[in-house]
């Protein structure tokens, strides 16, 4: 256990720091917040590179290449719970990947937003992001993972709406929030179970970890009254929360909002880091995932892995679809995310980790690209997004042009040079190679298509044809406060600062791809803990080759379509409508509105949500409350009734009774008058009726 | 007619002339003299009794009117001075305005 | 011989009875023992009258009355013609019956009372068993008769006489009543003539009269006093007090019925004296055993002229009493030193007979004498006299 | 039934009847005295002489005297000015009339009962004393005390209070 | 020896100060309410210390004493403390400077104000450490009037209606208590709780009182369960459970802040810790015999009073709804614990998690409810007043540091990781998903609609557009950040390390699971 994995907590925990002490200092410097920032993120990515060179070295001398360090966290009933991290390649890359690409953005986003005033809180904000994503990488135990996915889904808040006195950013925040949190709900509620079920949290435990064979293994015994297995309704239940964060297909209408955001964010967050964490999820929990009760050595995919990549090709395909129709830059970049992502779970669910993971890096690197390409564009268009208003940018931004072209080849997957080639390939082939059904294949090969066919068009309406941007000098304001206008009306190549990551990112874009080529598949067997030997003939095994051929035609196919469409004339004016548009107009609009998604989950939860709150308030105020005031009324009543015998029958009884006594008392005085003679006469009188009385009793 | 009933008719006589008195006269004099009647009246009834009485040795009758007799002569004493009494403070005997103890 | 003497009027009774038929017998017999008694004082009356004006006379150094007969001695017959011939005058005023009736009561009631007095040996009118009672009882009389005769005759003087008359009279009767206890006490009975045998027996010579005893003594002594003043007579004469009310409650009165007034009140002192004869001098016995022979009725009359000459002494000796002082004789002195007489008695009869007995008792009555005497003097204060309605 | 009863009866009847209706208070008294000697006169002839002597004694002597006394000083002699109303007077005579009607038939309806003739019982003071010493004697010290109580009593209500004050 | 009666004095130095204050008058406000804040902080210095000497590992009470009160009732002065007892302690002596300093603003008779605040304090020491229950119930009572008061006197328009509607329902709830107490003390003789525990235990508590009431309409099933009815709606109303809440949101939102705080902080916990102390161990076997019904009413509880508060616009009838809200988890660890698990040793060790969670999760709601409404009375200092949503927008711009903090109260209660809030729930979640898997995943709903309404409440208050009003809003001074620091440092303590709390009352919690051991 050398120092390295005993330290590797410092990698998330510097950028975190940096962020708390940037929150927390007085004096509002950006110097300060920027140094600080970039500082911690160079030395988690040093740390991180260590920590590759040191997994390298293990897997070099044979050793396991997994080594988890845990502490005890606290303690309820009798036993402890313990949180901790590991390091196995998978987490190197990714700890690679992430400083290494978060390193850059914060880089460019010094000169993206340079004019902001609330710089400071931003990059306060994306180092704490930037923590809880490496507190994700490398995190053993799913709680602790959870609680990190936690920030990082507050910092995405947080970060889209940055710009927050904009309505609709605030909106597209709390939207990004809510819809990842009903993800992580249900991740949460899979968490708890697994905990129920397998007693541990912790990934690797030295043969406790839940994801090791003896637990996974009772989970597969258990079956719940429902009859499916535990383990894959665990594994569905995390997928839940893959599904929310990387915006697949039921619960990704957040992403496209989240556009609002500043372009570094997007970047960072949209692109690179934040929605491959869903895909992190799943790779990390790929045991679990794929356990299956049937016989090892059949490999036959388990439910969990089948859901995963039916999703992940219909959101591949629903992605690309939608893309074709939008005119933000943004937001075609953001739904051919959508697209990515899906291609990603489908290659886990097909190919197994390796497949969806070197798919991950190779476009974390060209989206990223993308994204920066796209945010030089709008800091270049002084805050303009929409490529409508665009176009002729190629000659004016030079840099931006060439490595956005660049990151737009990698996506397509333009055959041989670009990462995105072989990476979407190993996916194709091992869809191709899926014993359950060829569909997926199919609808990867569509997507595909239409991922060429609307990256291309986005690249004709913005950087050829002539600059339909001067016809309107002042458009109207992208935001109040937004102070990314320049003094001149023309578009100009962005800043160094901005140019030179781009640079990097595009040389990254091209160079990875060999990697984890099928001859030289060093990434996949980095991952599989296997060795690696150079053969160029697995090109020819295996049907590798068809699949590179059949998705080399598709994307030439989907290039020349979006040449057809809109490299020959580009529309001349802001309004006129878009040519492919014309062909079908009422589909186009259904798509550029993403099929009306959003309308129909506010028609429907958030309607129903409403409903049921105003129900619950109405049962509050009329039924509970009714009851009560119904018990007041009826005691009221019953003292109105009590005071109105009281009065009535009661006194004016007793008052008649005391006049009558009072009365007789009158009369009875009349009889001590105080004459003397009086009381005589009475004795008198008593003396005769006495006697009479004596003598009557005497006589008979 | 036997001697007896004749002393005690005359006896009821006496006693009912002295209530008569007692009841019509208004002078606190008169009322206190026809009092002492009815008193008189019942000495007689004893010395009646006494005389055609079954055990006259007994001397009871005697007794009970000697005793009578003196308590009579105290009652008028007291009854006197108290009239007395009352004349020197409301100057006036008339039983009528003696009525303070009225109800 | 003496006996028959003695007994002549008795002898003389029961032959006379003999020829009244029986039925009238018992109204005959009261007649006759009533009849000689109701002469003889009268008589005696005018005996005293005579006797009275021409002692006071002789004592004053004059002659008393001379004229009428020899010596003055018809002066009684000349008074009674001219009370006889006064005209009678009564007040307009004044209240006709009472007025007439005052005169008869007060005769009558004097008159009643010798019913009880023993004249004599065997000689007394009624010998009733409670004689004392009766001579109390009827005495009591005459002071209403004074307050009816005082009242009548709507006379300031007559009314403030009668008032005084009636508050002397009323407080020496006690006096009066409690020394005649103490013989009957001694005596164990109240009828007069069981007294008189008593004291009719000798030892020796000496009688056995009660008043040769100490209690006896004061007993007479106190009897007396009270006697003078149940009479109005000299010292205690204020009611006729002539300087202050004229005549006192007779003063409206003339003619005869003033005669009967004053028949009344002499015949007052004879019985009252006749009593004390009775009761402490023995009666009809006579003082030394060898007298005996001489008739007994001799011996009562002897001493009641005795006590009338010291009736008419005292008259003529003793200054008049003033009211007050008169009244705290009669309740401070009187009333108690008989009280302690009767003790006093009591004490003597049930001691032994001898010198001691004697001693005791003179002791007690003198040390009580003395005491009592000396309680007078002491509250006896000179103060300016406040006057009740005067003022 | 003798004539003297009858006589005597007579005198009382008429003084008390007098003494109850005269106008004057004074002759009232006079009357009452001839009324209670007539009563003195029946306990003689009833035979119990101690107690006529007694009853003159008593009340001719002391009570009459003493109500002579209270009409002088209550300044009652005048003759009587107005007579109580008419029907206060009846009532008081007819209330009388009917206790003494019942009476009478009490009397008359019981006597029927008793022994009509008996000897003349003998009695002598000297009895009298002795039964007062033995069978009466706690009686006798009662009506002492009594008596002693009253008068003083009757002294202290009638004495004048500036007298007492000093 | 005589040990130094530490929880008399605790319970005395509030009343102490309540005189104190009421001899004071209010001629110097200022003067009075610092009195008040420091006879509170003495309360606050004794409960450390309590806290320092109590030995988290030992079994049953702690610092007892023991007086004969009433010999001839058997109704002694018996108090004590254990885990649970320290910690609802510590809870109200932090909850009680805070509602002092939320009330800084009270003008009208501030000292009979600050007097009725620490005699609810004393009266909640009490209840929270009695152990006799003829002088816990008297504290019981007690603690209603001074909150009466405070809600009636210094209260919002409709005060006195809602003082009244709180007085009626939770006079009624206890009378009923009272009764059924009654009953168990006729058959019993004895009022201490651990005999009565003891007794219930041994299985013979409810056949005496059956036998001694002896009603013979009810079989003696039905006669306990009668009995159990009248405790549990004692607490039920106090708790609340949803049927019998409607009292809680009018009292808290026409109460004075100040008081609110009060209710919400340490009230609340009254009706909880009865549960724990009173109905747990005494009527385990009725719980568990209509434990369905009741895991109903918790879900209700959580899942409709979440709905509730989305529908409000008074942010403190949102922040009652949401306190409903988070008892309601509690209610739902409760009712998990009671489950019967037949002594097998796993679900035991749930019960334990699930207790311990309760616990955390009443301090934490505590905690954290009073923090929230503390900013809402801050917020209405500065408003003048105004506490609807729609009244601000945008504060953000105005007043970003009270934002940030307010922010990071909001998060805890929302249950975000890393603060208190989410330690408790997930404790919980854990602990109750096993025993009663249903309920637990129905009321997950909770978390999300949580989560939706207080971004709601954040989203329109302090996001969007500053309202031109609100331009020159004061942001926190010095002395509010200076007492914010602690509590706000309190939270991220207890989410990043709860074995702050759980150390201590871990070992309660195991005794109290155990002695629900199914008999």
């Amino acid at each position: 256990m050398n120092w390295i994995v005993r330290n590797l907590w410092l990698v998330p925990v510097l950028p975190v720091l940096a962020a708390g002490i940037s929150a927390l200092a007085k004096r509002k410097s950006r110097v300060l917040a920027a140094s600080l920032a970039i500082g911690s993120m160079s030395l988690s990515f040093l740390l991180s590179v260590w920590a590759f060179a040191h997994v390298l070295a293990l897997r070099n001398s044979g050793q396991p290449s997994l080594q988890v360090f845990n502490f005890r966290w606290f303690q309820f009933g009798n036993e402890w719970l313990s949180l901790g991290w590991m390091l196995d390649p998978l987490t190197a890359v990714m700890l690679v990947m992430v400083t290494f690409v978060g390193l850059l953005i914060f880089i460019y986003s010094v000169g993206y937003m340079e004019h902001d005033d609330n710089f400071m809180r931003f990059f306060c904000f994306l180092a704490l992001f930037a923590g809880a994503m490496l507190g994700v990488i490398i995190s053993n135990n799913l709680l602790l993972l959870f609680m990190c996915w936690e920030i990082v889904g507050l910092t995405s808040y947080l970060l889209i709406g940055f710009w927050f006195s904009n309505p609709k950013a605030a909106a597209a925040g709390k939207k990004a929030f809510i819809v990842t949190r009903i993800g992580d709900v249900l991740f949460f509620l899979g968490i708890v179970w697994l905990y129920a079920q397998s007693g541990t949290l912790l990934f690797y435990d030295n043969g406790a970890g839940f994801l090791e064979h003896s637990a996974i293994s009772h989970l597969l015994t258990q079956t719940t009254t429902t009859g499916i297995c535990v383990a894959t309704g665990i594994a569905l239940l995390i997928f839940c929360g893959a599904v929310g964060k990387s915006g697949q297909f039921p619960l990704h209408v957040w992403l496209p909002d989240a556009m609002e955001g500043p372009t570094p964010v997007s970047a960072l967050i949209h692109a690179a880091t934040m929605v491959a964490a869903g895909v992190f999820l799943v790779a990390r929990v790929y045991p679990l995932m794929s356990a299956h009760t049937g016989l090892a050595d059949v490999i036959t995919t388990s439910t969990a892995l089948q859901a995963v990549t039916w999703v992940g090709s219909f959101t591949a395909l629903f992605g690309a679809v939608i893309a074709v129709a939008q005119y933000d830059i943004k937001r075609i970049l953001a739904y051919s995310t959508v697209s990515q992502l899906g291609y990603m779970m489908m290659g886990l669910g097909v190919g197994g980790v390796s497949v969806g993971m070197f798919h991950l890096i190779t476009h974390a690197f060209f989206k990223s690209l993308l994204f920066l390409g796209a945010g030089s564009v709008i800091h270049g268009c002084s805050g303009e997004q929409d490529i409508r208003k665009m176009g002729g940018l190629g000659k004016l931004m030079p840099v931006t042009f060439v490595t956005y072209a660049i990151g737009m080849l990698a996506l397509c997957g333009f055959p041989l040079f670009f990462s995105g080639f072989w990476s979407k390939d190993e996916i194709l082939h091992a869809a191709h190679t899926w014993n359950i059904s060829q569909a997926p294949f199919y609808m990867g090969a569509f997507a595909a298509l239409l991922t060429a066919f609307y990256m291309s068009r986005q690249v004709f309406y913005v950087f050829a044809g002539t600059s339909r941007l001067a016809e309107e000098h002042h458009d109207h304001a992208h935001a109040a406060d937004t102070s990314s206008h320049h003094g001149s009306g023309s578009p100009h190549e962005s800043p160094a600062v901005m140019t030179v990551p781009l640079m990097i990112l595009s040389a990254f874009a091209l160079l990875l791809g060999f990697l984890g080529t099928p001859a030289w598949p060093w990434f996949q067997s980095f991952l599989e803990d296997a060795p690696v030997s150079v053969n160029f003939g697995a090109f020819l095994t295996g049907g590798m080759l068809p699949v590179m051929l059949s998705s080399s035609v598709i994307v030439l196919l989907g290039l020349t379509l979006g040449w057809w469409f809109f490299g020959r004339k580009p529309i001349e004016s802001a309004d006129a409508p878009d040519n492919f548009g014309k062909l079908s107009p009422s589909i186009f609009t259904a798509l550029g509105n993403a099929l009306y998604f959003d309308a129909i989950y506010g028609a429907t939860f958030v309607k129903l949500t409403t409903l049921l709150s105003r129900i619950s308030d109405w049962l509050d105020r009329w039924v509970w409350n009714g009851a009560v005031q119904t018990v007041t009324y009826t005691v009221l009543g019953f003292a109105h009734l009590d005071n109105f015998l009281d009065t009535n029958v009661v006194n004016s009884g007793f008052d008649e009774g005391c006049d009558t006594v009072s009365r007789s008392g009158k009369l009875l005085s009349m009889l001590q008058a105080g004459r003397i003679q009086g009381y005589l006469k009475i004795v008198a009188g008593a003396l005769v009726v006495f006697t009479i009385f004596l003598l009557w009793k005497a006589k008979i | 007619m036997s001697p007896l009933s004749g002393y005690l008719l005359l006896s009821a006589l006496l006693f009912s002339i002295g209530l008569a008195g007692a009841l019509t006269r208004r002078n606190a004099i008169l009322v206190l003299i026809g009092i002492e009647l009815m008193l008189n009246a019942a000495n007689l009834n004893f010395i009646a009794f006494w005389r055609y009485g079954p055990n006259p040795a007994a001397l009871t009758g005697v007794m009970f009117t000697i005793f009578s007799i003196s308590v009579a002569a105290a009652e008028a004493a007291v009854g006197l001075s108290i009239i007395l009494a009352v004349y020197r403070h409301s100057k006036s005997i008339n039983l009528d305005a003696m009525n303070s103890m009225k109800g | 011989m003496p006996e028959i003497i003695d007994q002549i009027f008795v002898l003389l009774k029961h032959w006379l009875m003999g020829y009244v038929p029986s039925l009238l017998k018992p109204v005959v017999s009261a007649i006759l023992s009533v009849v000689p008694v109701l002469l003889a004082f009268p008589l005696l009356f005018a005996i005293t009258t005579v006797l009275e004006r021409k002692g006071l006379g002789r004592m004053q150094n004059r002659y008393g009355p001379n004229r009428v007969g020899p010596f003055g001695f018809l002066q009684p017959m000349a008074d009674g013609i001219k009370s006889l011939t006064k005209e009678d005058i009564i007040p307009r005023t004044a209240d006709h019956l009472v007025h007439l009736l005052a005169p008869v009561v007060i005769v009558i009631a004097s008159f009643l009372v010798y019913a009880v007095l023993p004249i004599g040996r065997n000689m007394v009118i009624a010998n009733l068993n409670a004689g004392v009672l009766f001579f109390f009882a009827v005495g009591s009389m005459v002071e209403l008769s004074v307050f009816m005769a005082g009242w009548s005759s709507r006379s300031k003087y007559s009314l403030l006489g009668a008032m005084r008359a009636i508050a002397q009279m009323i407080s020496y009767e006690i006096p009066l009543v409690l020394a005649s206890i103490v013989v009957i006490m001694a005596a164990g009975s109240l009828s007069t003539v069981t007294i008189v045998n008593l004291q009719a027996t000798y030892t020796g010579i000496f009688p056995h009269w009660y008043v040769f005893t100490p209690w006896g003594l004061t007993g007479f002594i106190i009897f007396m006093i009270a006697a003078t003043a149940e009479s109005n007579r000299c010292p205690f004469d204020l009611p006729e007090g002539e300087s202050e009310i004229i005549a006192g409650y007779y003063i409206e009165y003339s003619g005869f019925k003033f005669a009967l007034f004053f028949l009344g009140e002499y015949l007052g002192m004879f019985a009252t004296s006749a009593m004390a004869i009775t009761l402490f001098l023995g009666g009809w016995a006579a003082p030394f055993s060898f007298l005996t022979w001489i008739p007994s009725y001799v011996w009562f009359f002897a001493k009641l002229l005795a006590l009338i000459c010291a009736f008419i002494w005292i008259r003529g000796t003793l200054p008049r009493l003033r009211m007050d002082q008169l009244m705290n004789f009669a309740w401070k002195f009187m009333l108690p030193l008989s009280l302690i007489n009767i003790f006093a008695a009591g004490v003597w009869h049930y001691m032994p007979a001898g010198a001691s007995r004697w001693l005791v008792v003179t002791l007690v009555i003198a040390v009580a004498c003395v005491l009592l005497s000396r309680g007078l003097r002491r509250n006896q204060w000179f103060h300016v006299r406040t006057y009740r309605f005067a003022s | 039934m003798t004539i003297s009863f009858f006589i005597i009866a007579a005198i009382t009847i008429v003084g008390t009847a007098a003494a109850m209706s005269l106008k004057n208070l004074v002759h009232c008294v006079l009357s009452l005295t001839l009324g209670l000697v007539g009563l003195a006169l029946l306990f003689l002839l009833l035979g119990a002489q101690f107690v006529g002597f007694t009853q003159i004694l008593v009340y001719v002597g002391a009570v009459a005297i003493l109500a002579v006394f209270a009409i002088m000083m209550t300044r009652s002699a005048e003759p009587m000015t107005n007579l109580p109303p008419a029907s206060f007077r009846l009532s008081g005579v007819l209330i009388a009339a009917t206790v003494f009607a019942v009476l009478a038939w009490a009397i008359s309806s019981a006597t029927r009962s008793l022994p009509s003739q008996s000897s003349q019982p003998e009695v002598s003071v000297n009895q009298i004393g002795v039964a007062l010493m033995h069978q009466f004697v706690l009686p006798l010290e009662v009506i002492g005390v009594l008596l002693t109580a009253a008068l003083v009593g009757a002294a202290i209500l009638a004495m004048d209070e500036t007298g007492a004050s000093r | 020896m005589i040990t130094f009666p530490w929880i008399s004095t605790l319970t005395i130095v509030p009343v102490v100060g309540a005189i104190v204050l009421l001899a004071f008058g209010s001629r110097n406000k200022v003067l009075v309410r610092w009195i008040a804040l420091a006879f509170s902080f003495l309360a606050l210095v004794l409960t450390l210390a309590l806290w320092h000497q109590f030995n988290p590992l030992a079994d049953g009470y702690q610092f007892q004493e023991l007086h004969a009160w009433i010999p001839a009732l058997n109704a002694e002065y018996r108090v004590g403390i254990d885990g649970l007892g320290l910690l609802m302690l510590l809870l109200t002596s932090i909850v009680v400077p805070i509602g002092m300093l939320a009330s800084w603003q009270i003008q009208q008779r501030v000292s009979l104000y600050f007097a009725l605040v620490l005699l609810l304090q004393a009266c909640l020491v009490g209840t929270f450490t009695a152990l006799n229950f003829f002088h816990w119930f008297i504290y019981w009572e007690l603690g209603l009037i001074p909150a009466f008061f405070l809600i009636k006197l210094w209260g919002g328009p409709k005060s006195a209606k809602a003082a009244m509607q709180f007085l009626v329902y939770t006079m009624v709830g206890s009378i009923a208590m009272l009764m059924s107490f009654l009953a168990i003390y006729l058959a019993t003789k004895t009022f201490d709780f651990t005999e009565l525990a003891h007794l219930a235990q041994s299985g013979k508590l409810m056949p005496a009182v059956v036998s001694t009431l002896g009603w013979h309409l009810f079989t003696p099933a039905h006669t306990a369960m009668v009995i159990f009815l009248g405790v549990f709606l004692g607490f039920a109303v106090k708790v609340p459970l949803i049927p019998f809440h409607t009292w809680l949101p009018s009292a808290y939102s026409e109460a004075p802040t100040g008081t609110t705080i009060l209710l919400t902080g340490a009230m609340s916990k009254m009706g909880l810790y009865g549960f724990l102390r009173i109905v747990l161990p005494l009527f385990g076997v009725q719980m568990q015999q209509v434990l369905t019904p009741l895991l109903w009413l918790a879900v209700a509880t959580v899942v409709l009073s979440a709905y509730a508060a989305l529908a409000q616009t008074d942010l403190k009838r949102i922040f009652a709804y949401s306190s409903i809200n988070h008892l309601g988890y509690c209610m739902l660890g409760i009712f998990a614990v009671v489950k019967f698990t037949g002594g097998d040793a796993a679900l035991t060790a749930q019960k334990f998690a699930a207790m311990n969670g309760v616990y955390l999760q009443m301090f934490n709601h505590g905690l954290t409810a009073a923090t929230v409404f503390w900013f809402i009375a801050m917020l209405e200092k500065r408003s003048g007043g105004l506490r609807g949503l729609n009244d601000f927008g945008g504060l953000r711009k105005a007043m970003p540091v009270f934002t940030g903090l307010m922010g990071i109260a909001l998060f805890s209660s929302l249950g975000l990781p890393g603060l208190n809030g989410f330690i408790g729930e997930f404790l919980i979640f854990k602990g109750s998903f096993p025993l009663v898997t249903w309920a637990t995943a129905s009321s997950a709903i909770g978390l999300l609609l949580t989560a939706v309404f207080i971004l709601g409440v954040l989203q329109r208050v302090f996001y969007g557009p500053l309202g031109e009003k609100w331009v020159h809003l004061p942001d926190l001074t010095l002395g509010e950040r200076l007492t914010l620091v602690p509590l706000i440092g309190l939270m991220f303590a207890l989410g990043l390390y709860p074995q702050f709390i759980l150390g201590v009352v871990n070992h309660t919690a195991i005794q109290m699971a155990l002695n629900l051991r199914n008999f």
